[in-house]
């Protein structure tokens, strides 16, 4: 008989002491985000899609040896490049960037030996199609290079 | 030591290979070549279990009551597909929970064009999903498994894609 | 709990729960055959998200393999990685350097506690309070928030390497870690009083969802799973592998077996990594995180291994068979909550739905990780 | 007599509209109560603070399509919506807010409140028994032994108020705890008898409402982690839109139940100017006792409610009621 009223009693009293909490955290302070109106600081290593990385020219630093091709477990870059006349380094014609596959890994950047790929900034990526996100990463130099 | 005590139940299995499996030199060979049943002794740090013990179907039952006895549980069971001798391997993976550490390996080899091994269900119930899997991906039938249809594959899938010739 | 009931077999519906149910985190689906609110016999399909990774693993390069440890526990996709890149190692001899080696464990033991986090939250929401998710996920954020500094994505980590690690981890992450211990141990005693001595929750679990030693054994449990059930297995204490073995801490196990037991283990469980993780920082030794010759090319002697970790959920496993090239040749993981899931049929007959559910919720189900 | 029908048109109109402006801010401020607790901001987007949100969701609802399923019992499936917001709407037009702003009083409102409570019950049932899905089916046979089991202390614990008052009449109810808060029925000593028990009866009655109105921790019927959503897991658009606000009326209904029959009504605290604003006060508050409940506990089990229901309260309000004769009669 009596456990029956201490059990009663203390039952009554954690569901007391948990209200207290949530009327505790009630007047906290408010901790998310309001995305669109504003935005966290992004770290240093963060992992966007890859981009080329210029030289001093302007030019990019990829010498077209084909090591990020090989690194990638999903096939999703593919390179070309030619040797123009008179020159010893091959210069990159296209970098294509299949990102609908790319698991963002990052094993095309680590295994550069040249330091020419690093990972972008971007991340509101948005489209309803998909060959949007089939980028030319060339290109993309190029245009920001301007 | 456990180890000691499961190497002398076990031994009993092989009446022929029953003096030093262990002398067996640690084999750099390739995996293919340790098809011959038998029981070996193996390098713990450098392969991950001590207890490598290789059966034929009709012997798998007993080995696997062995280690139930001894309080072994039933880590994986898995295939591989040695398609140049054309035969399935199963592979059954136990451990012990206690701080007498022993990791068996059994292994069983059946022909490729007719993989038939017996379920272990009734003696680790928890088998069931196991061999269920390894039918889909190796098409090996165990034989008096309660409910072998595919597990993780569709219902209707006729394929079995982790042989070798599976192409896609 | 209430007297068992004789069900009647002839006086069954079947409950398809599932594959979208709210309980089940994912594409799971339990067939069950009810007798009214209590369930006579129980199925379990999974293979929703089969995504057949261990084919993958047999057309890729070992380091090729790599981001797909990540995709199997996105949960605790550090201690995936870890066993992978552990047992590659081991089979190729490759040297790591001690500093790698302590940092692993201090972000393994983080991911750990920010698994356990989801898990606390989303099995206080599967018995309806809604409330400590948010602040679980509070917490949670502030262990992305630090590893996402140093590897650059907050989920699918892929921060080691075969060898080594993706790159070293700085100061500011060091500190950001020691606050994190401090509030943490701070959230976890308001979790204590929120949530688990909380007589609604404790009626709940006590005795709810039995889990017998034995059925451990039978199905392979391994884990908070087993620990309940008054196993003390660890992979972490039994096969002692990486730096564990340097740090002091204590393996919680309980005998009751019942959802609340397993409950309690993950709770302490997180108290032990906080521990784990601050000998981790105060050991931490300078040096290098990589070794002088990084590997190129992979390819493991022929034979095959087998290398067990603790993950989130329990012993995760690998087995790598090679011929020598530089793709294996068979690889097969073995994921814990797939021999974990599989006791659900069985333990959960003659259950009420509803307790069914809070014992489906108290074995941390990852269904990608069950698929794989 | 004309008179009297025109009053009663018009208390049904005015009840129907404050009933639906509940129900609809009632959303906003559990939706924005969730928040703050779980330190969020909770709706902003739509007007300040998000005001606008509850007419958005409203013509969302009303604009989607009204499914019915294959195979289901039609008749009953669309009467269980109306019927779960009917009885609410009902019950408002005997509840009086303050001496004056009374729809229509009768000397057995209590009676008619508890008969019309026992409806929704009826609601659920209905639903969930013709929606032909099994999670409804399970739900509403859930919510019946649900109401079963806590309309019993609920009852025995308003006779006990009753018996004090010595009127079934809501306004008679008040009127006797007028001046004061000590005068409220929730303590223990007023009108010369000394009964120790009543806090205790003060708290069954408000553990029972919460039972009552299927709100967390007793909202078996609905579940959603385990029936996804329970009795009205097949209905959309309005039809769910009815049980929603049936849902939240009967908040408004058993807060308004709980103030007038232990919180004095429309009294002030200190006898003060007596009036509505008291009584509105008093029913936000326990209101926001509901949210803060709602998003605080776990939900129990069908046994555990039981349990809690025959073993805890039916024999303490028993106790009390006895108690309470017993000092009726000896004072």
């Amino acid at each position: 008989m009596f456990r029956y009223f201490t059990d009663i009693f203390s039952g009554l009293w954690s569901l007391f002491v948990g209200m207290g909490i949530t009327f505790h955290e009630f007047f906290k302070p408010k901790i998310t985000v309001h995305y669109p109106h504003e935005s966290i600081k992004m770290t240093a290593r963060y992992r966007g899609h890859i981009e080329l990385i210029p030289g001093e020219d302007g030019q990019p630093l990829c010498v077209v040896c084909g090591m990020c091709e090989k690194a990638c477990p999903s096939n999703c870059i593919s390179i070309s490049g030619e040797k123009p006349e008179g020159s010893k380094k091959k210069v990159l014609t296209s970098y294509k960037l299949n990102f609908t596959t790319c698991s963002l890994c990052g094993s095309c950047v680590d295994s550069c030996n040249f330091g020419a790929v690093r990972f972008s900034r971007e991340y509101n990526l948005a489209s309803t199609r998909k060959e949007d996100y089939h980028y030319d990463l060339l290109k993309r130099l190029e245009e920001s290079i301007q | 030591m456990i180890i000691e005590t499961v190497k002398d139940k076990l031994r009993d299995l092989f009446p022929a290979s029953a003096e030093p499996a262990a002398a067996e030199p640690e084999a750099e060979k390739p995996q293919t070549a340790k098809a011959e049943p038998g029981l070996s002794d193996c390098d713990y740090a450098k392969r991950g279990y001590h207890l490598d013990v290789r059966v034929s179907p009709d012997q798998l039952l007993t080995a696997v009551g062995v280690l139930f006895d001894h309080g072994f549980f039933i880590e994986a069971i898995t295939g591989v597909d040695w398609i140049k001798d054309g035969q399935l391997e199963a592979t059954y993976d136990f451990c012990r929970y206690d701080f007498d550490l022993c990791r068996v390996v059994v292994r069983t080899r059946t022909p490729r064009a007719n993989p038939i091994l017996p379920t272990i269900t009734g003696i680790y119930s928890g088998a069931s999903w196991h061999e269920r899997e390894t039918h889909d991906f190796f098409g090996i039938v165990f034989e008096g498994h309660p409910h072998l249809i595919p597990l993780l594959l569709p219902e209707d899938a006729d394929f079995h894609p982790l042989l070798k010739d599976f192409k896609a | 709990m209430s007297e068992p009931i004789v069900l009647q077999p002839d006086e069954t519906f079947i409950l398809n729960v599932g594959p979208q149910h709210p309980a089940t985190h994912g594409v799971l689906r339990v067939k069950m055959t009810m007798d009214g609110e209590f369930i006579y016999d129980a199925e379990t399909v999974i293979g929703y998200i089969h995504r057949m990774h261990e084919k993958m693993a047999e057309n890729r390069t070992y380091a090729q393999y790599l981001p797909n440890l990540s995709r199997l526990d996105y949960l605790s996709a550090m201690a995936y990685c870890h066993g992978y890149v552990l047992a590659v190692e081991k089979a190729a001899a490759i040297e790591v350097p001690q500093r790698a080696e302590y940092i692993r464990a201090i972000t393994v033991e983080m991911n750990r506690i920010s698994s356990h986090l989801v898990w606390f939250g989303a099995f206080v929401m599967d018995l309806g309070g809604f409330s400590p998710l948010m602040y679980a996920f509070d917490d949670r954020e502030q262990i992305l928030d630090l590893l996402e500094a140093i590897t650059g994505s907050r989920l699918t980590y892929c921060y080691f390497r075969f060898g080594g690690l993706y790159n070293d981890i700085d100061d500011d992450f060091i500190e950001g870690t020691r606050r994190f211990i401090k509030r943490m141990r701070k959230s976890l005693k308001m979790y204590h009083k929120l949530v688990t001595t909380n007589i609604i929750l404790m009626t709940r679990l006590k005795d709810i969802g039995p889990v017998s030693a034995d059925m451990c054994q039978r199905y392979g449990a391994t884990g908070p799973v087993a620990r309940g059930s008054g196993i003390n297995y660890d992979v972490r204490r039994n096969e002692p592998y990486s730096v564990y073995p340097e740090f002091d801490f204590d393996i919680p196990v309980y005998s009751e077996g019942d959802s609340f037991a397993r409950y309690k283990v993950r709770m302490e469980e997180m108290e032990q990594s906080l521990r784990i993780i601050e000998q981790g920082l105060d050991k931490l030794p300078d040096g290098p995180v990589n070794p002088e010759k990084k590997p190129k090319t992979i390819k493991l002697p022929p034979g095959d291994y087998y290398t067990a970790v603790e993950a989130g959920r329990g012993s995760f496993g690998i087995r790598i068979v090679s011929d020598g090239d530089k793709s294996p040749y068979r690889l097969k993981l073995r994921s814990p909550t797939y021999s974990n899931m599989h006791l659900f049929d069985e333990a959960c007959r003659g259950m009420l739905i509803a307790d069914a559910l809070a014992f489906m919720g108290s074995l941390d189900l990852v269904i990608p990780e069950m698929d794989r | 007599m004309s008179l009297t029908l025109l009053n009663v048109v018009a208390a049904v109109i005015i009840a129907i509209a404050f009933v639906a402006a509940n129900a609809a801010y009632l959303v906003w401020a559990e939706r924005k109560g969730a928040g703050f607790i779980q330190r969020r901001p909770g709706p902003t987007e739509n007007g300040p603070w998000g005001l606008l949100q509850p007419p958005v969701d409203g013509i969302k609802l009303m604009t989607k399509q009204l499914l019915i399923p294959g195979g289901v019992d039609k008749i009953i499936f669309v009467i269980a919506p109306v019927l779960a917001m009917f009885p609410s709407i009902v019950s408002f037009v005997t509840i009086p807010f303050s001496d004056t702003i009374v729809a229509h009083n009768v000397n057995i409102g209590l009676l008619m409140i508890f008969v019309f409570g026992s409806m929704s019950a009826m609601a659920l049932l209905m639903g969930g028994w013709s929606s032909r899905n099994k999670y409804s089916m399970i739900s509403s046979v859930r919510a019946v032994s649900q109401a079963v089991a806590y309309e019993i202390p609920m009852l025995i614990t308003a006779i006990t108020v009753v018996m004090i008052a010595g009127s079934l009449d809501l306004m008679d109810i008040v009127h006797k705890q007028s001046g004061g808060f000590w005068h409220w029925n929730i303590w223990p000593f007023q009108k010369g008898l000394f009964n120790i028990l009543m806090p205790v009866s003060f708290l069954i009655f408000f553990v029972c409402s919460l039972a009552e109105t299927n709100r967390a921790p007793f909202d078996l019927g609905e579940a959603e982690s385990e029936l996804v959503a329970g009795f009205h897991t097949e209905y959309s658009s309005m039809g769910f839109g009815l049980f929603f606000m049936g849902e939240y009326a009967n908040i408004v209904i058993g807060a308004c139940l709980t103030t007038i029959l232990f919180l004095g009504g429309w009294d002030c605290p200190f006898g003060l100017l007596p009036g509505v604003w008291w009584f509105i006060v008093k029913i936000y508050i326990l209101i926001f006792t509901f949210i803060w409940i709602r998003w605080t506990f776990p939900r129990t089990t069908i046994y555990n409610l039981l349990n809690l229901s025959w073993k805890v309260l039916i024999p303490i309000s028993l106790f009390n009621l006895l108690l309470t004769a017993g000092l009726l009669k000896v004072f």
